[in-house]
């Protein structure tokens, strides 16, 4: 299945969000990477990093993000990544709430990367009114 | 303590000293932390080197400042000067003294990081504005045969000119860009924390009386 | 100055994003109504009223939710306010963490309700990458 | 202890007899607590009402149920069942039996109450595919003249037939619609859950041997 890191500048964010995902998605790896080495509002390549090592089990890594602050950090990790891992993780453009959950319930189907992201995008359209 | 640890020391204290005028300058058109990223990042930094053996060569320094900043900033600033630095150290790889040329090519990776990692240009109101005209007051130095010093005091003015720029332009990148319009007056802190390390790094070298 | 309630599933993501909303528009009266009466995964009208009659000054009320069924919890809060304040308050089908973060920093600077509530649903228009 | 108090009592330990099937129900297409969600509304439902006076109205009870599941319900359906209890109640305002046509009015209410609030209709995989149904066929019954017992049995058959039926379908309203054509072949917890309900009242009912 494809792993999910949540990059929040809070960590009760990134927290929060994979509570809510989990829920709907029970058997995806989610890693939740929200808040400064030392808890405050803010973003650390180095938690990303490690998260996406966590949250990959062989199929890839997405990674939503809450801000474009975030995507700094989170396109750092990548390139602290090895070159064979780099090539199967994606950042989203997609909200952070919304997107995350649907990719959670996509990936549980055990879709690829690409369809994962693609689903993750589209929550952008999901109607909530 | 070799110069070169030295030099980034200066630039660090120069940064705390600044910490809550950054900060201000943040809360009005972001989210009042520039000063206390950078001020936090610079104390790991002079933590860090302080722990350094005095053998090291500017490249690696440089790669241990990098690294120390995107692990302790937590702002954009983290990721943007820290990608700078680690793309600044490849040139100074291996040299304990630097001359303009080299100065010139690492200034050169490190703008060229900034632009890779925030996909942003000159003009969008960001640390780019004080970096790349000092770059380019820089290399008219260079170009007319200046010293070092002289160059790098071309680029601190430069730097200056460009943070009283940004006053007058609309933010495109970053939290302040969520203010359109109303970003327009208000001068931006990354920049002004840019030109205050080149001009620490002038008066680092004038106090020195060297280069 | 409009006022913001966040409703999301998670208490820890309500908090988490009034956190980071707060930081770019610390004069704005932003309530976080997260999770359910026991702090469990869920929404719960009565809070989000509450919530609501805490957030609002006098110029109104931006609600924030991250779901379809915290638009249920969210429109049931309504049902219960005074007529003259329900007009006055409006659910926004934005994404919750992005919406929030422009909406809170529109409503600083003394924007009406609707003007707050278009640059919330704008948000999903912001690229981050 | 009223009779409709006791009936509400029987409906909630139906729920409650049932709080792991609909959590499993909801763990295939949703979010795995339904049952817990429901199970948590009635039991504080029936807390509640054991503390009411004797001589409250079927409407000024219903009320009460509905504040209840919507203050502790937590999901979708505590809106949901709490606004469609909140309009039934108004046609059983003042009553103390009630008669076929008020069940038949308060059922359309309630049916009016979820659709307003849910902005779902028949036919999308909710508790809809329940109980519209199930309100059809109680009217076909009093058209024929049945006796409310009678109604309510037939009342529940078509309750019964509408869960099958969400098995077959694509949910396009709540948590299940994320899911899209995977939700087909689960069967939607929110009409089992009416289905339960409706049930209960009817095994309630006969067990009183009344009406
Ligand atoms: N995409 C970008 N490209 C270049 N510089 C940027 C970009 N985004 C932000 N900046 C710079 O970063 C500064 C803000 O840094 P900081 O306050 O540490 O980050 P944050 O906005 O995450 O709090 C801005 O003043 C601007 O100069
Ligand atoms: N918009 C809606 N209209 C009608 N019924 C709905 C709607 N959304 C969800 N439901 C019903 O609610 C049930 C789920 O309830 P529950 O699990 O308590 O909520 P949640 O999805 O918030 O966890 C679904 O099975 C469905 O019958
Ligand atoms: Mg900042
Ligand atoms: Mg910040
Ligand atoms: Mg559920
Ligand atoms: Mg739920």
């Amino acid at each position: 299945m494809v792993g999910i890191v949540i990059v929040s500048h809070s960590s009760k964010v990134a927290d929060g969000i994979k509570d809510i995902a989990q829920q709907m998605a029970k058997d995806v790896n989610i890693i939740a990477a929200g808040g400064t080495a030392d808890g405050e509002i803010g973003t650390d390549a180095f938690k990303i990093q490690e998260a996406i090592l966590k949250a990959n089990t062989g199929n890839g890594v997405l990674i939503m993000v809450d801000l474009g602050s975030a995507v700094l950090s989170a396109e750092t990790a990548l390139e602290f990544l090895d070159e064979e891992l780099r090539q199967n993780v994606c950042i989203a453009d997609a909200p952070i709430v919304e997107g995350t959950i649907v990719a959670a319930v996509q990936a549980s189907t055990g879709a690829m990367l690409k369809d994962v992201l693609k689903t993750a995008i589209g929550a952008c359209t999901l109607r909530k009114i | 303590m070799s110069k070169h640890v030295a030099a980034i020391i200066a630039i660090g204290q120069a940064i705390i000293t600044n910490k809550e005028y950054l900060t201000e300058l943040d809360r009005e058109i972001g989210d009042a932390d520039h000063g206390i990223n950078m001020a936090k990042g610079f104390e790991a930094v002079i933590h860090k080197l302080s722990g350094l053996d005095e053998d090291k060569d500017v490249g690696f320094v440089l790669k241990t400042v990098a690294m120390t900043l995107i692990s302790s900033v937590g702002g954009a600033a983290g990721p943007l000067y820290g990608t700078a630095i680690l793309r600044a150290a490849v040139p100074a790889t291996g040299k304990f003294e630097l001359d303009a040329i080299t100065v010139q090519a690492m200034w050169e990776a490190a703008i060229t990081g900034i632009k890779e990692r925030g996909k942003a240009s000159r003009g969008e109101k960001t640390m780019l504005d004080a970096l790349e005209p000092a770059l380019e007051a820089f290399s008219v130095g260079i170009r007319d045969g200046k010293r070092l010093l002289d160059c790098l005091n071309l680029a601190s003015v430069a730097a200056q000119n460009g943070v009283e720029y940004t006053k007058t332009i609309v933010a495109t990148k970053g939290r302040a860009s969520y203010l359109g319009e109303r970003s327009i007056g208000h001068q931006d802190p990354g920049a002004t924390s840019s030109f205050i390390m080149i001009k620490a790094l002038l008066d680092f070298f004038r106090s020195q009386g060297s280069v």
